[in-house]
């Protein structure tokens, strides 16, 4: 399987802290790659890294053989990297289904002159739009709430909301931060199983995630890092025999 | 009938209601910016001035028709509409607020120093062009662009660069480009309204275009409800009649002006329309309607 | 008529009085002028009526404030020609009277303005007038009193920017300095509302001069004058109506005294005869024995003139009174002598100069301009 | 005679810093520009005037007296005018701020009669001193005094006692704040109520320098204190004085120099340039992005 | 009876978030609040502490009803939250977030106290202690929010999601420190979305449906139903 995404060196600081230091790391097309490691370790981070809402103090991001280091975030996106936040990020007070049409924003072109015209093309275009993203909706379970407005959804339906408004961009790499976070475990069975679903229409997904059965039953490979430092980096099983793993991040072994 | 009629004929309504349509213009291109986009503009009144003393120049120097002189108001007002937009990259909030009510500052005085606008004298001689049917037909076309604007692609972004522009520029969109688009056209449509402005007034001078100017344009669009179409015609409506209305309360005037402006906010935290989803009003009434109408009900 | 019902029609159709607008701030920031004007106005048309109005009917005055704000005072004036007025008076300032001036035109009602002083007025039509000692006409004169009389050989020259106002007053006293051999040593502008002067005037303390030229308002004239004595500096200015109101004194106390202001009117107590005299007695009298400014004067003239071109064209027709209106010709009104020249435009004899001494506006001297 | 300047505009600087001083603490508190900031310090004046011109007290009395009618009326609008506005839009408050200071110098213009200005009795004395060929009055130095401490004692309260560590918790998020155990409400009103002790302050001292009071007075005066509170940093208490006084030295320069007719203008030049290169002020906190 | 709540209706508008619960927090015990997402747990804490104002109902603590009392003053009588999706002061620091949490407590010394415990318990809080907490990594924020609402020694805690967004070890360890707290003296009450732990350290537990006690009683009887193992404990 060809790499589709490439940390090299990848390092960065905030102010005396370093948060990440020296990261290598490879996310191979159409797999499911894990991000683990204890609180504080630099997880986010390295999102943030990938998505250009920071810029590496040192080293180089590749995507589809591409130098993106220090790119917008925007133009990332319209690369096809779609992310969601950690702490939850919508259009407060817009509508569900507005939020997911936004996530499409970079798989469409409609300007002002097409907003104004609306000819033949920016119909059809909108229909697009309409179309996936209630599609995305649905894969989330969100259908019934597409009119309320973001800001009354509980915890969980707003996490949700995120992934079908990342989905919606059709990326070609997803960037998950915790979507487990604050979902029980029938809920979380769901959305593995949703997860599972994505990457089989071709999608490559990067995970964060502290819930370690989630992430051994889905991940195919799994990178730890402790204090912004790589500690290890397997398969799921390989990775929760390791020693350093368990005295830094899991305390015991999981099963 | 005889109503509508007498409001056309009576140049009292007549003048009252054109100078309502000429503001709401401008209104509703800081809709655009405020209301939308979300960018704190407190300096619109520049725009309206920019458009007013090019278009009145132009038809007074270069005798070219007044439809030319609007549109290219229009334009140069955008033009520094993107000027002011370049800051607002890199300002957000009450920054880029106090920056914008600067920057109306330091165009009104510009305006002062310059010969050819008069100065401080003010600009004379320019002949009426503007009329009761252009500003309305044009008010109608501003709505109706805004409209189809705010629903689009386009407008989405701009709404989503409101809410977070963390996550907008998540999402793809170019914030800092976005962010100049609605500048440039919330300022060309305040173009545009100048040159209504000049050529309804015939007679401009800086002191009609200060900050005080700009906040009641502000106030138009805050009090009739941000966000909302519907809610800048309201609020435009109900600000720019209350003074006409209130004149028989004197010098008393403007006491009872300010306290309405905060009882309406307090009342309506959202504005007038805020928070009122218009289409689903319209909706549930006509399916009342329907309801009502038909047995063998449809759908 | 009659078959609407329609509460005008009445009113319309009986047309009993003479209409007569006011137009002014009462509120807003040039509140001062429009509510002396109003005060002028209210007394000549309750003297006219008294003596049985005007052919046959009464006059009446229908109050238009725009806070001093244009586009307000474009709706008022609208407002008002609705409501039938055969004239306007107002408004006391040069800029908001060039906007109603736009659409009176028009709307061929008669607008007389009682106080603007600037250029480009009367131009814009022959409804158009004005019954102001004009700068143009004054500051020369005042000009050359002060150099032949006073000796003033330099001075300071310092324009209120932004206000239409005072820059074209500034425009007429530079030639007028030039001619009568007056060098200006230093020109400092200042902005209206502002109240800090102490870099201009730090600025002008290095030069040295007769005396100042201002050509503002009295509020900032005070306290320019407040920050130059401050500063050590001593002498006094002289200005145009825009210094005239007792606020000069109020608020400039000692710094003031020996200041100049010239306009058209003035309560030369010990000189004032005939119709003049009458006025001032009057005008104290209603008002707790404060004197009749300038604004007061003039407001009460324009009244009177338009009442009697009215009279002249035995009509209350705008159309054809306007004609009788631009031919007056020696008009005796409180405030002088009044004629329109070719071009519309008034002539006034005298020019009143007067000096701050002991807090108070005291004749210095009457420059006949005739 | 540019040491002469250099006074000039540290005075007219240490005006604009007093007023701005109210503006960033309340700004800082609930993030409102509280643009009836400029009416209370009008209002201040005025009383300050009536007490020293009609009752014949002497500065420290009026200016308690000032103070004593400000801060009631601060807090009187912030429960009226602000309080139901807390969360609703940004803009909201702001529309409600324009509202009372439209109301507030319209009720003053109707209870003084006219629009017209007053003068300012002299009850702190005109006395000039001479430091070489530069000269400064005693309100001058009265005023930088007064600034100072003001900031000085500002500064110390909102971060180091309780009081002021609340009132930023505040200024983040009042529901969480509440959870503290905090009443957020007192908070607020505690800020206005600095805020307008400020503004009192503000508008007898000023009011004597200038020699000048007016109902609008508070308008220009306000604006560009603003603007010095934004130069500094809104929210940065040291940031208001340095802003005032950049904003006062900047202008008496520029009209020294003789740009005059664009006085109003340097600024906001100044502002609009300085915000290009710090978006924040010169010591506001840069804005952190972290998601 | 610590808490009693009884019969509590609350809506958002039109929407109806709770349609009257009834509940028991005994003194010194541990209850657990279980439920999918949506189902109104968030909301039932938010109303305990007088953040959302209940339509109709009783909440009743230490005898007295507290529909009506402010938040602040809800603090005071000994109830504290940490509230769901942290909400730490960002602008603050640690340090300063730590010191909002003892507001309401009088004695600086009970403050240093408190102060030195949490610092025991997250020694990593101590490390950050002069950082901006916005910039805290989404774990550390979340161990600050704990740290904050333990600082004011509080009666009855509530909690909303405490182990969200923890590693596993951190998981373990508050769990432990919740009991902790508990055997201390300190009533909890506990949502979480981990029914797991959360059924493993409660005496008792209640599970809502939208807006409706679903289930309660014992948690160790909880964990057996066959129901809540579906549903909740993902089996
Ligand atoms: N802008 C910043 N300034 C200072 N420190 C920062 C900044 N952003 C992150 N950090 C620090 O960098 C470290 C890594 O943070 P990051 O958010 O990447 O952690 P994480 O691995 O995602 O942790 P968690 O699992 O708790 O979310 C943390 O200790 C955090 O405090
Ligand atoms: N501010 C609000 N305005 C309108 N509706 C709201 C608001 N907050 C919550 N709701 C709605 O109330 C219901 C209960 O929400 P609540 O947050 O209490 O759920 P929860 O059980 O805590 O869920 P989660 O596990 O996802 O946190 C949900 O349907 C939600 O959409
Ligand atoms: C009020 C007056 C000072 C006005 C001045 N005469 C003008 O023409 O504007
Ligand atoms: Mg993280
Ligand atoms: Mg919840």
């Amino acid at each position: 399987m060809p790499v589709l995404l490439e940390l090299d060196h990848m390092t960065i600081r905030f102010g005396g802290l370093i948060a990440v230091s020296e990261l290598n790391m490879q996310v191979e097309e159409g797999k499911i790659g894990s991000l683990i490691g204890p609180n504080g370790a630099g997880k986010s981070t390295v999102f943030n890294v990938i998505t250009g809402i920071y810029t590496p103090t040192r080293g180089k991001v590749t995507f589809k053989g591409q130098n993106i280091t220090g790119l917008k975030p925007y133009a990332i996106t319209s690369l096809g990297i779609a992310r969601t936040f950690q702490n939850i990020r919508l259009f407060k007070n817009l509508s569900v289904l507005d939020n997911v049409k936004i996530g499409r924003h970079c798989r469409a072109g409609g300007g002002i002159f097409g907003a104004l015209t609306r000819h033949p093309g920016i119909k059809r275009e909108e229909k697009t739009i309409a179309e996936k993203s209630l599609s995305a909706l649905d894969l989330v379970g969100l259908t019934a709430k597409k009119n309320e407005q973001a800001r009354n959804l509980s915890y969980g339906e707003q996490r949700r909301l995120e992934i079908a408004r990342a989905l919606a961009a059709e990326p070609v790499l997803l960037l998950l931060d915790e979507p487990a976070a604050g979902m029980n475990p029938q809920e979380k069975q769901t959305l593995m199983q949703m997860i599972l679903n994505i990457r089989q229409t071709g999608v490559t997904i990067l995970l964060v995630e502290h819930d370690m059965k989630f992430v051994m039953n889905i991940s195919d490979c799994v990178d730890v890092l402790d204090y912004g430092c790589k500690i290890a980096s397997g398969t799921p099983s390989e990775v929760q025999k390791d020693p350093a793993v368990i005295t830094a991040y899991l305390g015991k072994e999981v099963g | 009938m005889e109503g509508v009629l007498s409001i056309l004929t009576n140049p009292y309504y007549n003048q009252v209601l054109t100078m309502m349509g000429i503001f709401l213009i401008a209104a509703l291109g800081l809709h655009l910016i405020t209301g939308v986009t979300g960018q704190f503009s407190f300096g619109h009144a520049a725009f309206l001035s920019i458009g007013a003393y090019s278009s009145a120049l132009m038809t007074i120097y270069l005798h070219t028709p007044f439809f030319l002189n609007m549109l290219v108001g229009g334009l140069l007002a955008a033009l520094f509409g993107i000027l002011l937009g370049i800051p607002s990259m890199r300002l957000t909030g009450d920054y880029l607020g106090i920056t914008t009510l600067g920057f109306g500052e330091i165009v009104r005085i510009v305006f002062i120093n310059t010969k050819i606008t008069g100065g401080a004298m003010g600009l004379g001689g320019i002949p009426k062009e503007t009329n009761i049917a252009i500003v309305y037909i044009l008010v109608v076309l501003t709505v109706f662009s805004l409209y189809r604007i705010q629903n689009s692609r386009f407008g989405r972004a701009l709404a989503a660069i409101r809410e977070d522009e963390i996550a907008a520029e998540t999402m793809g969109i170019n914030v800092y480009w976005y962010k100049i688009k609605a500048f440039a056209v919330g300022t060309f449509f305040a173009g545009v309204s100048g040159a209504l402005f000049a050529h309804m007034m015939q007679y401009l001078n800086p002191s009609d275009f200060g900050f005080s100017r700009s906040f009641d344009i502000l106030n138009f669009v805050v009090l009739g409800g941000l966000g909302s179409i519907p809610g800048t015609i309201l609020g435009t409506a109900v600000l720019s009649l209350a003074p006409e209305f209130l004149r028989f309360v004197k010098e008393y005037r403007m006491l009872i002006y300010g306290a309405l402006m905060i009882l309406m906010m307090i009342f309506r935290p959202y504005g007038l329309l805020g928070n009122v989803d218009l289409v689903r009003v319209f909706r549930s009434l006509r399916s009342r309607g329907a309801g009502k109408g038909t047995v063998s009900g449809d759908s | 008529a009659g078959c609407g019902g329609s509460k005008d029609a009445p009113k319309a159709a009986g047309g009993d009085t003479i209409k007569i607008g006011f137009l002014g701030g009462k509120t807003g920031a040039h509140a001062h002028y429009g509510i002396e004007t109003l005060k002028g106005m209210q007394m000549a048309v309750d003297d006219i009526n008294k003596a049985g109005g005007v052919l046959g009917k009464k006059l009446e005055i229908v109050e238009g404030d725009h806070g001093s704000n244009s586009s307000e005072a474009a709706n008022v004036t609208q407002k008002m020609i609705t409501q039938k007025v055969v004239a306007i008076v107002g408004d006391p300032t040069t800029g908001i009277t060039k906007t109603a001036a736009q659409i009176c035109q028009p709307a061929k009602v008669v607008l007389l303005s009682a106080g603007a002083v600037g250029t480009g007025v009367v131009e814009i039509g022959d409804y158009i007038y004005r019954d102001t000692l004009l700068d143009a006409v004054a500051a020369p004169a005042v000009t050359k009193y002060l150099s032949e009389e006073l000796k003033w050989k330099k001075v300071a020259l310092v324009t209120t920017t932004g206000l239409s106002y005072s820059e074209s007053l500034t425009a007429i006293f530079k030639p007028a300095l030039a001619k009568y051999g007056v060098e200006i040593v230093a020109e400092q502008s200042i902005m209206e509302k502002d109240t800090n002067f102490s870099a201009q005037v730090t600025s002008l303390s290095q030069k040295s001069f007769d005396g100042v030229i201002f050509t503002g308002y009295y509020t900032e004239g005070a306290l320019f004058m407040k920050e130059m004595r401050k500063q050590g500096l001593n002498q006094v200015m002289a200005g145009g109506d825009g210094l005239l109101g007792q606020e000069l004194y109020q608020l400039g106390e000692k710094a003031v005294e020996g200041s100049m202001v010239y306009a058209g009117f003035a309560v030369d107590s010990k000189n004032a005869v005939g119709i003049t005299k009458e006025f001032i007695d009057k005008y104290q009298a209603k008002n707790n024995n404060s004197k009749p400014d300038m604004f007061a004067a003039q407001g009460y003239d324009a009244v009177m003139m338009l009442a009697e071109a009215m009279k002249k064209a035995n009509s209350a027709d705008p159309t054809v009174f306007k004609e009788a209106l631009a031919k007056t010709k020696d008009f005796k009104g409180v405030t002088g002598t009044i004629t329109f020249d070719a071009n519309r435009e008034p002539i006034k004899s005298p020019v009143y100069l007067q000096e701050v001494k002991n807090s108070e506006f005291v004749v210095k001297t009457v420059i006949p301009t005739a | 005679m540019f040491f002469q300047q250099l006074v000039n505009g540290v005075t007219l600087g240490a005006t604009y810093a007093l007023i701005a001083l109210g503006y960033t603490m309340v700004y800082g508190i609930i993030q409102l520009i509280n643009f009836a900031h400029g009416e209370v310090y009008m209002i201040g004046a005025f009383v300050g005037l009536i007490m020293v011109a009609v009752y014949k007290v002497n500065f420290f009395i009026a200016l308690l007296a000032a103070m004593a009618v400000c801060i009631p009326l601060a807090v009187l609008i912030e429960r009226v005018a602000y309080r139901p506005l807390r969360n609703s839009t940004r803009l909201a408050p702001l529309i409600s701020a324009l509202g009372v200071s439209i109301f507030l110098q319209t009720l003053v213009t109707l209870i003084k009669g006219d629009p017209n200005p007053l003068g300012f009795p002299h009850v702190i004395q005109d006395t000039v001193y001479a430091l070489g060929p530069v000269k400064f009055s005693l309100i001058q130095v009265v005023i930088l005094i007064v600034a100072s401490l003001l900031m000085v004692f500002l500064e110390i309260t909102v971060k180091y006692t309780k009081i002021g560590k609340a009132m930023r918790a505040t200024s983040e998020d009042y529901e969480t704040a509440n959870l503290m155990g905090i009443n957020v409400n007192h908070v607020v009103s505690f800020t206005f109520a600095a805020g307008a002790a400020l503004a009192a302050a503000g508008g007898v001292l000023v009011g004597m320098y200038f020699n000048s009071i007016n109902p609008f007075m508070g308008v220009t005066v306000g604006l560009k204190s603003f603007c010095a509170a934004v130069v500094g940093g809104i929210g940065s208490i040291p940031g208001a004085m340095l802003g005032g006084l950049l904003l006062g030295i900047a202008e008496v320069f520029g009209v020294a120099a003789g740009f005059d007719t664009y006085k109003e203008a340097i600024s906001f030049g100044l502002l609009i340039i300085i915000l290009l290169f710090r978006p924040t002020g010169l010591l506001g906190h840069p804005i952190q992005r972290k998601v | 009876m610590l808490l009693a709540v009884e019969n509590l209706h609350v809506s958002y508008g039109g929407i109806r978030a709770l349609k009257g619960i009834s509940f028991e927090v005994e003194e010194g015990k541990i209850v657990a609040l279980i439920g999918a997402n949506g189902a109104g747990k968030s909301t039932t804490l938010r109303t305990i502490c007088g953040l959302v104002r209940a339509q109709s109902g009783r909440i009743e603590y230490k005898g007295t009803v507290v529909n009506k009392v402010p938040p602040y003053k809800i603090v005071g009588m000994g109830i504290s939250m940490v509230p769901e999706g942290r909400r730490v002061f960002t602008r603050l620091t640690v340090l300063e977030n730590l010191e909002m949490g003892a507001y309401s407590r009088g004695s600086s010394q009970e403050a240093k106290e408190s102060l030195a415990n949490v610092f025991k318990r997250f020694p990593r809080l101590q490390e950050r202690k002069s950082q901006l907490a916005g910039t805290l990594s989404g774990g550390e924020q979340q161990m600050l929010a704990m740290g904050r609402a333990l600082m004011s020694r509080p009666q009855l805690l509530l909690m909303d999601e405490p182990s969200m967004g923890l590693a596993p070890m951190l998981v373990e360890e508050i769990f432990s420190i919740i009991r902790e707290i508990n055997n201390s003296g300190t009533t909890i009450l506990l949502v979480e979305q981990n029914a797991h732990m959360a059924l493993s350290v409660a005496g008792s537990a209640y599970v809502l449906e939208t807006g409706e006690i679903a289930l309660s009683g014992p948690a160790a009887e909880m964990a057996d139903n066959p129901e809540v193992r579906k549903c909740y404990l993902g089996e």
